[in-house]
């Protein structure tokens, strides 16, 4: 676990960057001298710390979308189906007011009690979950609501179904839709960020990450069976793939590290809710001013610029 | 990390040697057995049942493109190990092997050409590379083909043969979605066309990615297109799956693809499309 | 054609009169009985079982907007006999029975209110207008709603009951698809928000076109929403229709409509989203 | 059925119409002239003569979508699929070169023997027909190419599935997404208009219809069973609907009229072919000098004009 001096290291770090991206090279200085210790911190994250991310991140109690929801917008009003076959209850979308502005709110939701969890297929979107997330970002993009994603899956569901009905293809255009909005988006990854069914929500402007929150290419399991051949060498593999929030900073992934609770989110829905919308508050704010093309353009160049090689 | 890189003036000297006296090919539908040479001479297609072998990059691109007519762009690109990865064996020395065993740089290979005499970018991903798995250098070399094809005001072909994203390089392995579809919207916005290629097997990243985003996508018959793998599928659901699960004849009568088209008609199928989608007047 | 006009004066001296001392409406669902002045009450719900009567234009505007609040527009609008139609009575006097029958000039009637204080413009069809089906008239005044609504900066609340298109008219019923549509899509280029609301029944022809391209769209229970009639689809295709075939609860479960809401809780929900789809600042 | 002279004038009005629809009123006097004529002609057309138009619009041998494609369009290349659940065989969609430039063509589709009638559903499409039909139409408008469409259906499929997966939404979908497309758009009824199905494909900038062909808010049987209570009536309802070419246009239902070969299309297809393509290549050459904007403000503006009040 980071110390409490290294979240405020790391958030500061993180706004810096946020204000860097936008104002230019102005606070470059205050950035590196930031990043280098943010550096020498990251070194002594172990794998156990990793680990325990993992372990929180999909912890039964973590709040969940709803939660959040709940917690952050004023006149709710969830938006149902896909508007061609289904309504998937693994996402949830919807309208409501944040802090005074209308704005539209996407995310993958799991369920809490069994039956819940059966209903929502524990977090894991079929095509037609993608489907209705694109058709409300479409409504957010034609009226200029700002548009909030909250990823929270352990990835989209592998099934008959979902492959008949074009699971990779509705991936790709709910990319590919993120990367045409005409405005202001800000995404949080608040549990499992489980690969391209995670990615598909959080092409956006800003893109934050809760403390204990993993994002990743596969699940630690997913990885183990597949390099190590034995699905329990999980810790291993998530070592050495390191979803956390730290390196996913680190390497650029996410803009920024959103602070929880001490022991987690769990532990406190109403703070980590707190939290979480002084973060999303933050960022709106400095996106609002921004031209609509230029976000985008800003929005594409960000990710353009993802990946390390020689 | 230099390591990974091998100079590409020896990279043809540590590959293999073509095995022309053997018949190291065993088709997997009929099991008749082929050497190299003869199933060059078919384009890598069984003569006897028309089962389509995987094809390498640079065969794949000798039997798309106008002869002489391809130059590469981004050939010295190499993997980074930016998570200093390692399971049984490091990444680094998974890339060298790679490498050495296909000749590649990478799993993907891009530059410009003609087909039919009509301008065109192309990509074009190999399997024998890490399972064409899609890393930060696969990324980048899509996402420049995008800018190259824009530049150009030529479309896109390509061609996409991935087991998804790659493992090895973590987050940003998947990074590389939306970077490669950030890619293909800049080209679409340039008015450029994507003419995608589905080859066996296009999954996971991939297929959640650039593959799915052609203004037409073709497949080749029998290629698996699916976004989870049949294996992943089986053991989540538990369902017996259908015999032609996610294969591309599925995929065609679900309507994600416009046309199967067997590889001895690739090459006519893409220079239509190309003389379709090429801006008038060009 | 004038023959088709009722001089609004004198309309509602011909309307029958409230039948303040029977009970003439019974509850399909469960067979009681009440006078119009109990289900009025209620919002023309039963009390007994819930079954949501169908409600005329002017309750349904009385029931959702502020008291007071409803400026209506054209009103004057009246239907023409463009094909001299003629079946087993002309159209000219189905039109003047409408008239009588209703106290209303046309299908859809028109204006501005304020719900909960938010300014919106609404457009309210009412069945028993010649089953609610839509000609020019209400093709047109449904336009007007929507540039209305731009004008004015406001969301648009579109309240449907229709048959489909009205035959009389022919082919320009038909038109009056694109029409509404081009009108929604104007309003929609002008930054305005359209919430539909889906009463018994929606189908057809409104269906096909400015009832399903609400924003939000909403409906009421057990309303019945589909292109095509229960007993068409029975005999084209003769399949035995499930038990709930096109009605709300259904369409909301293959992911048509945003909520099912009971008519009690229409006027918050509407509140609602007209706070939220209002322009921020207005 | 109306003479040489009668085909010529209207020939004549409705390119004249045209002209004056984008050029101002420096044609209305002439325009007026042969519209007077064109009345006097219009009383003429007998309840016969429009019995034989709906027999001709369906006559089995009539070129459907797919003859005029070969005989109009190089190097043709079908799309097919809707990119979520099926491709629905009762519409064609692709790319060809009419005369030199990339077009996009979208159609209903009949069969012509008992098992293709069957593969094509009779020309009546489900949702995902509406859907394929939009992709493509994106498609052209991506890129600039102009769309031609030919209808010919006796309606959307009333079916269980079909409601189910949203016909009614799809055919709004489809009328509001050609009211948004910034590229010349022409559509011709070929045969059967036949309802919603039918102007779903038809919210052009110029809509023409064959000599022969029908254009109907309902099929004839169903006005018939349901305003006579007797199906056997089709050609009473017929006759008072007027589904027949002369009164679309007289009513500017329609921008103008294709002749067809003595007899019918189904009598010489390749003239009714060059026919067509003649009446296209004028409305494409109108139009495509028309800005994005401008043709989509007019032809917003032409279907909100149509209509009969008082
Ligand atoms: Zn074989
Ligand atoms: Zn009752």
């Amino acid at each position: 676990m980071a110390t409490d001096h290294e979240l405020r290291l790391r958030e500061r770090l993180a706004r810096l960057r946020s204000v860097n991206l936008l104002g230019g090279a102005r606070l470059s200085a205050e950035v590196e001298k930031l990043q280098r210790q943010l550096e020498r911190l990251a070194e002594e994250t172990t794998d156990e710390d990793i680990w325990r991310a993992v372990e929180l991140a999909r912890h039964q109690d973590r709040p969940y979308t709803l939660d959040y929801v709940e917690r952050l917008l004023d006149d709710w009003f969830e938006l149902r189906g896909d508007r061609g076959r289904a309504d998937d209850h693994a996402i949830v979308a919807g309208l409501g007011r944040f802090e005074g502005r209308t704005v539209a709110l996407v995310g993958q939701q799991k369920g809490r009690d069994i039956k819940d969890r059966i209903d929502r297929n524990f977090g894991s979107a079929h095509p037609e979950g993608y489907r209705k997330a694109m058709r409300v970002m479409e409504l957010a993009n034609r009226h200029d609501f700002p548009l909030i994603t909250l990823v929270d899956t352990p990835g989209a569901y592998p099934g008959v179904a979902a492959e008949q009905h074009g699971q990779g293809g509705a991936i790709a255009r709910s990319h590919a839709l993120m990367a045409r909005l005409e405005i202001p988006t800000v995404a949080c990854i608040i549990g499992e960020g489980g690969s391209g069914g995670a990615s598909a929500l959080a092409l956006t402007d800003r893109v934050l990450m809760q403390e204990n929150a993993i994002y990743s290419v596969i699940s630690p399991e997913g990885c183990a069976a597949i390099l190590w051949r034995d699905a329990g060498e999980a810790k291993k593999a998530a070592a050495a793939f390191k979803p956390d929030a730290l390196h996913c900073l680190e390497l650029g992934v996410v803009d920024g590290i959103v602070p929880e609770p001490e022991g987690g989110a769990h532990t406190d829905p109403d703070e980590a809710a707190r939290l979480l919308g002084d973060a999303i508050r933050e960022s709106l704010e400095e996106l609002e001013p921004v031209p609509a093309d230029e976000l985008k353009r800003r929005r594409r160049a960000r990710f353009r610029s993802l990946g390390v090689f020689a | 990390m230099s390591s990974s890189r091998i100079d590409v003036s020896i990279e043809h000297r540590d590959a293999p040697e073509p095995q022309g006296t053997k018949h190291p090919n065993t088709c997997p539908q009929c099991d008749s057995h082929y050497r190299d040479d003869e199933l060059e001479r078919t384009l890598w297609v069984c003569p006897h049942c028309g089962h389509h072998f995987p094809m390498k990059a640079r065969a794949r691109i000798a039997s798309l493109v106008d002869e002489g007519s391809f130059v590469e762009e981004a050939a010295d690109l190499r993997s980074e190990d930016p998570l200093g990865f390692f399971d049984l064996r490091p990444y680094t020395d998974r890339l060298a092997e790679a490498e050495l065993k296909t000749g590649l740089g990478e799993a993907m290979v891009i530059g410009h050409a003609t087909v039919d005499t009509t301008a065109c970018e192309v990509s074009v991903m190999d399997f024998s590379f890490m399972g064409g798995s899609m890393g930060s250098v696969v990324g980048e070399k899509f996402s420049r083909a995008c800018d190259s094809a824009a530049e150009r005001g030529v479309p896109l072909v390509s061609v996409s043969a991935s087991g998804g994203a790659r493992m090895q390089e973590g987050i940003l392995a998947l990074m590389q979605l939306p970077k490669t579809v950030a890619a293909v919207e800049d080209l679409k916005d340039a008015g450029g066309a994507l003419i995608s290629v589905i080859a066996h097997p296009t999954t996971g990243g991939v297929l959640a990615s650039f593959a799915s985003l052609g203004d037409v996508v073709l497949a080749e018959p029998n290629a698996l297109m699916s976004f989870a793998g049949p294996r992943v599928v089986q053991q989540t659901t538990r369902e017996k799956l259908p015999d032609d699960f996610g294969r591309s004849e599925s995929n065609y009568r679900f309507g994600h693809i416009d046309k199967v088209v067997p590889r001895s008609e690739l090459r006519a199928n893409v220079a239509r499309l190309l003389r379709l989608l090429s801006k008038n007047g060009d």
